[in-house]
C-alpha cells in the first residue's frame, strides 16, 4: 500500500490557445490521504484535475495510477482507472432527477428500469453508509446546491471511485455542512481511499489534508507536508507576497437609520411563503450580515430590496430608504438604484454580469441611463471605456484590459468588476451577496478591504453570506435567517459559531434573547 | 429569331407555360426555326427581359401571363419596331398582340359535361390562389353545371394564399376527398401543380376529374372526364409563324375559334356518352351562336350562379 | 491574445469558405454537362460586369439589406424573427395606402410618407408576436411563422377585393402615380451626367438601406436601447437585475425589426414596382435570415453578405435567362455559400488556427 | 354536423398530420439532443423527392422509401457536420439545407427526368396503397365503433401507422431506455453527459441521423403514399409547420401528436367548410385558408404556457475555448 503513489503526474502541460494553464506539472498523491491543492484564480487547478479526469487532454506529460502509466483519453478512462470527479461547477442535468443523474453513463443495459432499481439500492446503502442522505426521486434543480454536492459525490461513489477528486467543494457549504462533508471524507481516506481537494480557504486545508501543493500561473511551485506549513506561509507561496488574513477594520459609527424594514413577506408563484414577516433596520455607518443557511429566504429579501422580486410573487410590508417608503411592486430596478441602493448580487455570472459583454460595458450595466454616460440621444462609449480604465486600475482587475468579455475574466476578476462598479457609485445602502464566493484569497482581501472602506465613510451595508467567518469577521451586527423568518441578532463579538450555528438551524438556544430580532 | 417568357410559375407548370412552351416547340419541329425561351426569376426582371430582348432583335417576342402587362404597356413604345404578344391580358399598344382567351367559354362546356357525368348531382371546383382569373373558370363552370341541372350541388375550394397553392399535390388530393366526401363525383381543377394531386386522387377514388389549360387527359386515362383546353400552344405557334407581321389588337380565343375547347381522345373516350357528346355540341353552338352567352366574372366581378 | 489575427478571422476564412463553396459549385455544374467557367464568366458579366447589372445586383442587395436588418436586430435580443416576410409584405400595403391615398405632388413628400407607412405596417406585423411572446410566452418563432401566413391570405383578399381597380385581371393595386415615382440610381447618375445603368430597378432606396445600416449601428451600439437590447438578448437574468423590463424589450425590438423588414416596400414596391402585388416580396423575408446570419447580425455584415446575395441572385438569374442551365442551380449556389461560410466556417477556422499557432510558436 | 362528416374530416385531418407527425417526432430527437433543426422542411423535400424518383425508376415503394431516408439522412450528416463535428451555428446550417433541397431536387429531377423537376406519376407498386385492416368491412355495420374503425383506423397507407407507433416508441425510447436518457440529457447538460464518460458528439450524431430517417419516411410518405410523385416544392411549408407543432409540445412526444393532430385538424375543418356563411357575410376563403395558423395562434396565446426548449439547444458543445 505504501509502494506506488495512488496518483502521479509527470510534466502535465496544457494550453487554451495562447493560455498555457499548466505548465510541466508534476504531483505525487499517497494512497490512503487527503491532499489539497491551493492556488489563486485561474492558477490551473480545475484544469490540473480535469486533466487526471480525462475531460481535457494534456498537451504533454503522463499519468500514472498506483505507479502504472495509464492513457486516459476520455473520462470513461479515468472512471475505469477508478477516479472519480466532483467539479466546481457541478456536471449535472438540472430537470433530471437525482437516480438519472446517478445512473447516467453508468446504466446497467440498456433498459433503464433495471438500472434505476440497482441505483436505489445502492444510494440507499451509501446514504446509510456515509450519511448522504437524498431523495433519490427529486428534481435537481430544486435541491439545494449541498445537497447536489451529495448527488455529484454519490454519482462518484456508484462508480466505485478510489480516487475522489473535489473541486472547491465547500464554497457553496454551510459550515456545518462542510463540517459534514469533512467527516465523510474523512471516513472515505480510513477505507484507503485516495482524495484531492482544491479550496481556497486554507483554514480547511490546515483542517483535513495530509499534505498540500501550492500552484500559481500554471506552475506547481510547491508541494509540502500540511503539519510542516502554515496559512500565512501558504498564503504567501500562493500569491507571491504577503496577506492579511485578518479583516482590519475599526470599531463601527452608526448613525441615522438608511434602511429599515418592516413586515415584509413574500409568497413566490408557487404559493409557498418564502419571507414570513421580515423586520430589519441598518443605520449609516454599519455593516449588518445575514447568516444563513442558502435557500432560507436571504436570496429573496435581496432581490427585493434590489428591485426584482421573483416573478409572480407576491410581497406584502414595507421598505423605507432614508424614511421614504418605496414602492414594492413590479420592477423596481433603475428606480433602485437612482434611488442609492448599490446592488452586489449573488450570482455575479447570471445576474451581475453579462458574460458575453466587455469589461467597459460591464462596468455600466445597470447604470446605463447614468447621465454622464449620455452623450445627447447616444450613449458616450468614450466616457464608459474612461471610467472602465479608472476601475480597472483601482480595483486592479487583472489582466488591465477593458475590451476582454466578461467571461474570460477569472471568477475573482469578475467579482472585482462587479464590486468596483457598485461600490464606486458610493451608494447610501450597499447589498452584498456571497461577495467572495469561489474568489481566492487575494482578492477576498481586497473585497473586503473596500467594504469595510464604504461603511466608515458612513454608508450602509447589508451583507448576505453562507460563510459564517465572512460574517464574523466583516458585519458589525448578525442576524440570523431560518426559514423565511430572523431567528436572532447577536454582535460578533459575543457570538460564537456553535450559537449562530444552531440559530442557523433553526433551534433557539437555550438562552433565547426574546427581544433579539431587530425592529 | 422569335422569344417566349415564361412567367413566374416556369415552363413545366404543367399549365399554360408548359402550353406556351409546347406551342412553339411545335413550331421549331416544324418550320425548324430556333427561338430564344426565358423564365422570370423575380418580378423585377420583367422588364429586364422584355428590354434585352427587344435590343437583341428577337420579334416577336411573345409572353404569358397577366403580370406582364403593366411592363410591356411601359416597354412597348420603346420599341415601336419590335412585335410584342401577351397572352391572357390587353395591352393597347401599337406594337403588342392581346391575346385572351373566353375560359369562362371552355369552363361552361365542362359544366355541362360535369354535370351530365355526375350520378350524385354534386359537383366539385378546385382553384389554385383565390384571383379573379381562376374565378373566371370557376364562374363559367358553375354556369355550365346550373344550367344543365339546376337543382344541381356545386363544392368550390381553393387551395390557399401563397404561391404554394400552386404547387401542393397533397393538398390538392385532400382537397378532393373532402369534395368526394361530401357526395361530389366530378370534380374541375384549375390549380396549376397542385391539380395534378387533384387528377390523382380522383383517379384512386374512382371518381372523374376535369384537366385544364393542355390536354390531361391521358394522365389517368379513362379517369379524366376531359380537359378544358386553353389554345395557348396555338397562339404562339401563329405568333412565331407570323414572325414580325404579327398582327396588332386584339385577338380574341374563344369557342368559335377553336381558342378554348374540350379535349376528346381516345382516353376519355368510354367516358362521353352519346348524351354527354350531344349537350356539350349543342352548348358550344348555342354559345357560338349566341344564344347562350356566358357571363365573364371579370366583367364586374360577380358570378351570377354559385 | 487570439489564437490568430483578427485579419485572418474575419477576411481570410470568408474568403476560403466562399472558395470552397464554389469549387463545389463548379464541379455540380461540371456534373450537369455545363462549364463552369462559362457560368461564372455569365454570373459575374451578368452581376458586376456592367453598371446593368449592378443596377440590378443593387435592387436585390437593397431588399436583403432590409430583411437581413430585421432579423439582426430582433437576434440581438436574443428573438429569431421567422416573420421578415410577411412584415416586408405588409409594408408593401402600406406603402400601396400611402401613396394612393392622397395626390402626392412629389416623391420628396410621398417618399417619406410611404417609408413611414411601410414601417408603420411592418412593425405592426410584429407587435402582435412580440407581445404574446413576452406576456403569454407564445414562442415568437411560431408566431412570426403563423404571421407570415396570414399576412399572405389578407394581402390576397386585399388585393383581390379592394385595391384591385375595377375590369383588371391581375391582383394588383393601381399603378402609383408618376409624381410618386422614385429615382432610379441610373437617373441620378444622368443628372450627374454619367450614364449608368440605364433601365434598371435600383433606385434610391439603396441610399435609405445603407442610412438604415448607418443607424442601426448606432442604435444598437451606441444608445441606451441598444444596449439593453443585446444585454437581455445576452442574458434575460441579468437584464432582470438591471431594471432592464423584458416586455419593453421584446416589443421594442420587435417593433424596430418589423419596421425594418417593412421598409423594404420602399424599394421593392415604390421602387420597382409602382404597384403594390401579390408575392412581391418573393422569398426576401427568408433570404433576410441568412443575410444576416452571414453578416454575424452586424450591419456590416449585412451589408456586404447582401451584396453578396444580390450578386449571386442577379448573376444566377442571368445565368438562368440566357444559358440552358436550371435557374434552381443558383438556389444550390446560394445553398453552398450559405453553408460554408456560415455553418462549415470552422472547418476552415480550425486548421487556420493550428497554422497561425505554429507560426507564432516558431516566430517566438 | 353529423356523424359522417365528422368521421371524414377526423380522417383526412390524420392523412395531414402524417407528414408534420413525422417531421415534429424527427425535430424532438434532434432538438431534445441540444441541436436545433429548421432544415426539417429541406429534409422532407429531398427525401420526396429521392422515393418518387426511385420508385418510379424501380416500380417500389419500399425501394423509394429506403432512397427517401437515404436522401434525408445524406442531409442530416450534412447538418450534424456542420453543428457538431464542426460546431457551426446551427440555424444557418438549417437553413442552408432548405435552400439545398430546394434546388438540388429541381435540378437533379429536371437533369433525370426533363419535366422541370417534377417527377412521373407513380401509379401501382411504386405507391404505397391503402392497408384494410382485418375486418375493417364486417365491423363496419355496428354503431360509432364500425365506421371509426372501417374508416378513420382502418384505410390508411403503412407510413401513417409507422407515424402513430413512433410516438409511443419515441416516449418508451426517450424515458424508459438508456438511450433515452443520454439523449435528453446531452440536450440539457452536455458536460455532465461527457464527465459521465459518454461521447456528446455521437450522441448527438446518432439524434441527428434519426431526425434523418424520419424525415425520409415523411417525405416518402408525401410522394409516395398521399400523393402519387414529386413535384417541386411540395412540402409547401410542411416542415415549418413541424416546427412550430414542436414548440407547441414543448418536445414532447404525446404533445407532438396532439400538436400536429390540432393542425391536420384545422386544415380539414378549413378544407371541409371553405366558404363559412356566417348569414350576413360569408368569409373569404382566403381566410378560411388562414384560419389553421390564425387558430394556431390564438390557441398559443391562450392555452400553452411558455416552452422552454432543451437549455443545451442550439449551442455547439465547445469544452476548450
Ligand atoms: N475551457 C477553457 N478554455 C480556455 N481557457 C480556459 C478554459 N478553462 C480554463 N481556462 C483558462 O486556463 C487558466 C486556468 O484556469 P483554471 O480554471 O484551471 O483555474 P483555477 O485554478 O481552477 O481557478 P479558480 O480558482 O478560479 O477555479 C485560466 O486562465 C482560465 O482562463
Ligand atoms: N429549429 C428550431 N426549433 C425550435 N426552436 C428554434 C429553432 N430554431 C430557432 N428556435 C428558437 O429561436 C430562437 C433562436 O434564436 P437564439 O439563438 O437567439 O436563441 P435563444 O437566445 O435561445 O432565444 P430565447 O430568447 O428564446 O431564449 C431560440 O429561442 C430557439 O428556441
Ligand atoms: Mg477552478
Ligand atoms: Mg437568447
Amino acid at each position: 500500500m505504501t509502494a506506488a503513489p495512488a496518483i502521479e503526474l509527470r510534466g502535465i502541460s496544457k494550453a487554451f490557445g495562447p493560455v498555457q494553464a499548466n505548465r510541466a506539472i508534476d504531483l505525487v498523491v499517497p494512497r490512503g490521504t487527503i491532499h489539497g491543492i491551493i492556488g489563486e484564480n485561474g492558477a490551473g487547478k480545475s484544469t490540473l484535475m480535469s486533466i487526471l479526469y480525462g475531460f481535457y487532454r494534456p498537451d504533454a506529460g503522463q499519468i500514472l495510477i498506483d505507479g502504472k502509466p495509464v492513457a486516459i483519453a476520455d473520462s470513461q478512462a479515468a472512471i475505469r482507472a477508478g477516479i472519480g470527479m466532483v467539479f466546481q461547477h457541478f456536471k449535472l442535468v438540472p430537470n433530471f432527477t437525482v437516480l438519472e443523474n446517478v445512473v447516467l453513463g453508468a446504466e446497467d443495459g440498456r433498459f433503464l428500469r433495471r438500472s434505476l432499481a440497482r441505483a436505489r439500492a445502492e444510494l440507499k446503502h451509501l446514504a446509510a453508509e456515509y450519511g448522504l442522505q437524498v431523495d433519490p426521486d427529486a428534481l435537481v434543480e430544486t435541491l439545494p446546491l449541498g445537497h447536489q454536492q451529495r448527488v455529484e459525490i454519490l454519482k462518484a461513489l456508484y462508480r466505485r471511485a478510489d480516487i475522489l477528486i473535489l473541486d472547491e467543494p465547500t464554497g457553496v457549504l454551510t459550515p456545518a455542512e462542510a463540517d459534514h462533508l469533512f467527516r465523510i471524507l474523512r471516513s472515505l481516506r480510513d477505507e484507503g481511499k485516495t482524495i484531492i481537494l482544491i479550496t481556497h480557504k486554507l483554514r480547511e486545508i490546515m483542517q483535513i489534508t495530509e499534505n498540500v501543493s501550492v500552484m500559481r500561473r500554471g506552475e506547481m511551485v510547491a508541494s509540502v507536508r500540511t503539519a510542516a506549513t502554515g496559512p500565512a506561509e501558504l498564503a504567501e507561496l500562493m500569491v507571491g507576497r504577503k496577506v492579511l488574513l485578518r479583516v482590519d477594520k475599526g470599531p463601527a459609527r452608526p448613525g441615522a437609520p438608511v434602511l429599515e424594514v418592516q413586515g415584509l413577506r413574500m409568497v413566490d408563484a408557487e404559493g409557498v411563503e418564502r419571507l414570513r414577516g421580515i423586520d430589519l433596520a441598518i443605520r449609516a455607518g454599519e455593516i449588518l450580515g445575514i447568516a444563513g443557511v442558502a435557500g432560507n429566504g436571504q436570496t429573496q429579501l435581496l432581490e427585493i430590496l434590489g428591485g426584482y422580486p421573483p416573478a409572480g410573487a407576491t410581497l406584502s410590508g414595507e421598505i423605507r430608504l432614508g424614511g421614504r417608503p418605496l414602492p414594492l411592486a413590479g420592477s423596481q430596478g433603475r428606480a433602485r438604484r437612482l434611488a442609492g441602493i448599490g446592488h452586489v448580487p449573488e450570482d455575479r455570472q447570471a445576474e451581475g454580469l453579462v458574460m458575453d459583454f466587455t469589461a467597459w460595458e460591464n462596468i455600466a450595466f445597470g447604470y446605463q441611463d447614468a447621465p454622464r454616460f449620455q452623450r445627447g440621444p447616444l450613449m458616450d462609449n468614450a466616457a464608459l471605456r474612461a471610467d472602465a480604465m479608472g476601475k480597472i486600475a483601482r480595483f486592479d482587475i487583472r489582466p488591465p484590459d477593458p475590451d476582454l468579455a466578461a467571461k474570460s475574466f477569472s471568477g475573482g476578476n469578475q467579482q472585482k468588476i462587479v464590486v468596483a462598479r457598485e461600490v464606486e457609485r458610493d451608494p447610501d445602502l450597499l447589498l452584498v451577496g456571497q461577495p467572495t464566493r469561489g474568489v481566492d484569497i487575494g482578492a477576498i482581501e481586497f473585497i473586503h478591504k473596500r467594504i469595510v472602506a464604504l461603511r466608515d465613510a458612513g454608508r450602509a451595508v447589508l451583507l448576505v453570506s453562507v460563510e459564517l467567518d465572512e460574517i464574523m469577521a466583516l458585519a458589525d451586527r448578525i442576524l440570523v435567517m431560518f426559514d423565511g423568518r430572523i431567528m436572532g441578532e447577536r454582535l460578533p463579538a459575543e457570538a460564537t459559531a456553535a450559537e449562530l450555528g444552531s440559530l442557523m438551524a433553526g433551534v433557539e438556544p437555550a438562552l433565547a434573547d426574546a427581544g433579539g430580532a431587530a425592529g | 429569331d422569335p422569344a417566349l417568357i415564361f412567367d413566374l410559375g416556369g415552363k413545366f407548370d404543367k399549365s399554360f407555360n408548359e402550353a406556351a412552351y409546347n406551342g412553339a416547340e411545335r413550331w421549331k419541329a416544324e418550320t425548324g426555326g430556333t427561338y430564344k425561351e426565358l423564365e422570370m426569376q423575380s418580378e423585377a426582371q420583367r422588364e429586364q427581359a422584355l428590354r434585352r430582348l427587344a435590343q437583341a432583335g428577337a420579334n416577336p417576342i411573345v409572353m404569358t401571363g397577366f403580370a406582364f402587362g403593366e411592363v410591356l404597356g411601359k416597354v412597348a413604345p420603346d420599341y415601336p419596331d419590335t412585335k410584342f404578344v401577351i397572352i391572357d391580358m390587353v395591352v393597347e399598344q401599337p406594337n403588342v398582340q392581346s391575346v385572351v382567351f373566353t375560359e369562362e367559354q371552355g369552363s361552361y362546356l365542362a359544366g355541362v359535361a360535369a354535370a351530365l357525368a355526375s350520378k350524385s348531382g354534386t359537383v366539385g371546383f378546385i382553384g389554385g390562389m383565390d384571383i379573379p382569373l381562376i374565378h373566371k373558370f370557376e364562374c363559367g363552370y358553375a354556369q355550365g353545371f346550373k344550367a344543365t341541372r339546376p337543382d344541381g350541388q356545386l363544392i368550390i375550394n381553393y387551395t390557399g394564399t401563397t404561391p404554394a397553392a400552386w404547387n401542393d399535390p397533397v393538398k390538392g388530393g385532400e382537397l378532393l376527398k373532402a369534395q368526394v366526401s361530401q357526395g361530389a363525383d366530378v370534380v374541375y381543377a384549375a390549380a396549376g401543380g397542385t391539380g395534378i394531386g387533384v387528377l390523382q386522387a380522383a383517379a384512386d377514388a374512382g371518381v372523374l376529374s376535369i384537366g385544364v389549360d393542355s390536354n390531361q387527359n391521358h394522365l389517368h386515362p379513362g379517369k379524366v372526364l376531359t380537359s378544358m383546353v386553353k389554345g395557348v400552344d396555338n397562339s404562339v405557334y401563329d405568333a412565331f409563324k407570323a414572325g414580325a407581321d404579327v398582327e396588332p389588337g386584339v385577338k380574341v380565343m374563344d369557342l368559335a375559334s377553336g381558342g378554348v375547347s374540350l379535349a376528346m381522345d381516345d382516353n376519355n373516350k368510354p367516358l362521353i356518352s352519346g348524351e354527354i357528346a350531344g349537350a356539350i355540341d349543342a352548348a358550344a353552338k348555342a354559345i357560338q351562336a349566341g344564344e347562350i352567352t356566358v357571363h365573364d366574372y371579370m366583367a364586374d366581378n360577380s358570378c351570377p350562379v354559385r | 491574445m487570439e489564437r490568430m489575427p483578427k485579419w485572418a478571422d474575419v477576411i481570410l476564412t470568408p474568403l476560403i469558405s466562399l472558395a470552397l463553396a464554389f469549387a463545389l459549385s463548379a464541379l455540380l455544374i461540371l456534373a450537369i454537362g455545363e462549364s463552369p467557367a462559362e457560368a461564372l464568366k455569365v454570373v459575374v458579366q451578368g452581376a458586376l460586369g456592367s453598371s446593368y447589372g449592378w443596377g440590378f445586383t443593387l435592387y436585390y442587395a437593397t431588399n436583403f439589406i432590409f430583411t437581413g436588418l430585421a432579423v439582426a436586430v430582433a437576434y440581438h435580443a436574443g428573438l429569431f424573427n421567422i416573420g421578415g416576410e410577411g412584415q416586408a409584405a405588409m409594408g408593401g400595403l402600406g406603402v400601396a395606402l400611402v401613396v394612393l391615398a392622397l395626390p402626392w405632388p412629389h416623391w420628396a413628400l410621398a417618399l417619406p410618407a410611404a417609408a413611414v407607412g411601410a414601417a408603420l405596417m411592418g412593425a405592426l406585423w410584429a407587435l402582435v408576436p412580440a407581445w404574446l411572446q413576452a406576456r403569454r410566452g407564445s414562442h415568437v418563432v411560431i408566431t412570426t411563422i403563423m404571421f407570415n401566413f396570414i399576412a399572405a391570405a389578407l394581402l390576397n383578399y386585399v388585393l383581390v377585393n379592394l385595391l384591385r381597380p375595377v375590369g383588371s385581371m391581375d391582383p394588383a393595386s393601381a399603378s402609383f402615380p408618376a409624381a410618386t415615382h422614385l429615382p432610379k440610381l441610373s437617373e441620378m447618375a444622368l443628372a450627374l451626367g454619367v450614364d449608368w445603368g440605364r433601365n434598371t430597378p435600383a433606385n434610391i432606396s439603396f441610399f435609405v438601406a445603407v442610412a438604415a445600416c448607418l443607424l442601426v449601428w448606432l442604435l444598437i451600439w451606441h444608445t441606451r436601447l441598444g444596449y439593453e437590447i443585446r444585454a437581455f438578448g445576452k442574458s434575460a437574468t441579468a437584464a432582470r437585475y438591471a431594471g432592464i423590463s423584458a416586455l419593453r424589450i421584446t416589443v421594442l425590438a420587435m417593433l424596430v425589426s418589423g419596421a425594418l423588414a417593412g421598409l423594404m416596400a420602399v424599394n421593392n414596391v415604390m421602387g420597382e414596382a409602382e404597384r403594390l402585388v401579390l408575392n412581391a416580396v418573393e422569398g426576401a423575408g427568408f433570404i433576410g435570415i441568412a443575410v444576416a446570419l452571414m453578416g454575424r447580425n452586424h450591419p456590416l455584415g449585412v451589408l456586404l453578405a447582401a451584396l453578396l446575395f444580390g450578386f449571386l441572385y442577379q448573376g444566377g438569374g442571368e445565368l438562368a435567362l440566357w444559358t440552358s442551365i436550371p435557374r434552381e442551380l443558383i438556389v444550390v449556389i446560394q445553398a453552398l455559400v450559405i453553408l460554408f461560410t456560415g455553418a462549415l466556417d470552422n472547418m476552415v477556422r480550425m486548421p487556420l488556427e493550428r497554422l497561425f499557432m505554429a507560426l507564432r510558436r516558431k516566430g517566438a | 354536423m353529423d356523424f359522417a362528416t365528422l368521421i371524414q374530416i377526423l380522417d383526412s385531418a390524420v392523412r395531414l398530420m402524417t407528414p408534420l407527425l413525422l417531421a415534429c417526432l424527427a425535430g424532438l430527437y434532434s432538438e431534445r439532443a441540444g441541436v436545433f433543426d429548421i432544415g426539417l422542411e429541406g429534409k422532407m423535400l429531398m427525401a420526396a423527392f429521392a422515393s418518387a424518383s426511385v420508385a418510379y425508376a424501380t416500380g417500389s415503394a419500399w425501394l423509394g422509401l429506403l432512397a427517401g431516408i437515404a436522401g434525408a439522412a445524406t442531409l442530416a450528416g450534412l447538418h450534424g457536420l456542420a453543428s457538431i463535428r464542426f460546431r457551426g451555428n446551427q440555424l444557418i446550417s438549417g437553413v442552408a439545407i432548405n435552400f439545398l433541397a430546394s434546388g438540388l431536387t429541381v435540378l437533379l429531377g429536371q437533369k433525370t427526368f426533363g419535366l422541370g423537376g417534377r417527377t412521373p406519376s407513380l401509379s401501382g407498386a411504386a405507391r404505397f396503397g391503402e392497408i384494410t385492416l382485418p375486418f375493417a368491412e364486417s365491423l363496419r355495420p355496428l354503431p360509432v365503433i364500425g365506421p371509426v374503425y372501417a374508416e378513420l383506423v382502418s384505410g390508411h397507407t403503412i407510413l401513417v401507422y409507422v407515424a402513430f407507433a413512433m410516438v409511443p416508441l419515441t416516449w418508451w425510447m426517450l424515458y424508459r431506455t438508456r438511450f433515452g436518457l443520454r439523449l435528453r440529457a446531452v440536450g440539457e447538460s452536455p458536460a455532465s453527459v461527457d464527465t459521465a464518460g459518454v461521447s456528446v458528439i455521437r450522441l448527438r450524431f446518432a439524434a441527428v441521423m434519426i431526425c434523418g430517417v424520419l424525415c425520409g419516411i415523411a417525405g416518402a410518405y408525401l410522394a409516395t403514399g398521399i400523393s402519387a410523385g414529386f413535384v417541386k416544392e411540395m412540402t409547401a411549408g410542411r416542415g415549418f409547420i413541424a416546427l412550430a407543432a414542436l414548440i407547441f409540445a414543448k418536445w414532447r412526444p404525446w404533445g407532438a401528436l396532439g400538436a400536429t393532430f390540432l393542425f391536420g385538424l384545422m386544415e380539414a375543418v378549413a378544407n371541409r367548410f371553405p366558404n363559412l356563411d356566417l348569414g350576413v357575410v360569408t368569409v373569404p376563403s382566403m381566410f378560411m385558408n388562414a384560419l389553421p395558423y390564425i387558430l394556431t395562434v390564438v390557441i398559443l396565446a391562450g392555452f400553452v404556457g411558455r416552452a422552454i426548449p432543451p437549455r443545451a439547444g442550439g449551442e455547439p458543445y465547445v469544452k476548450e475555448r
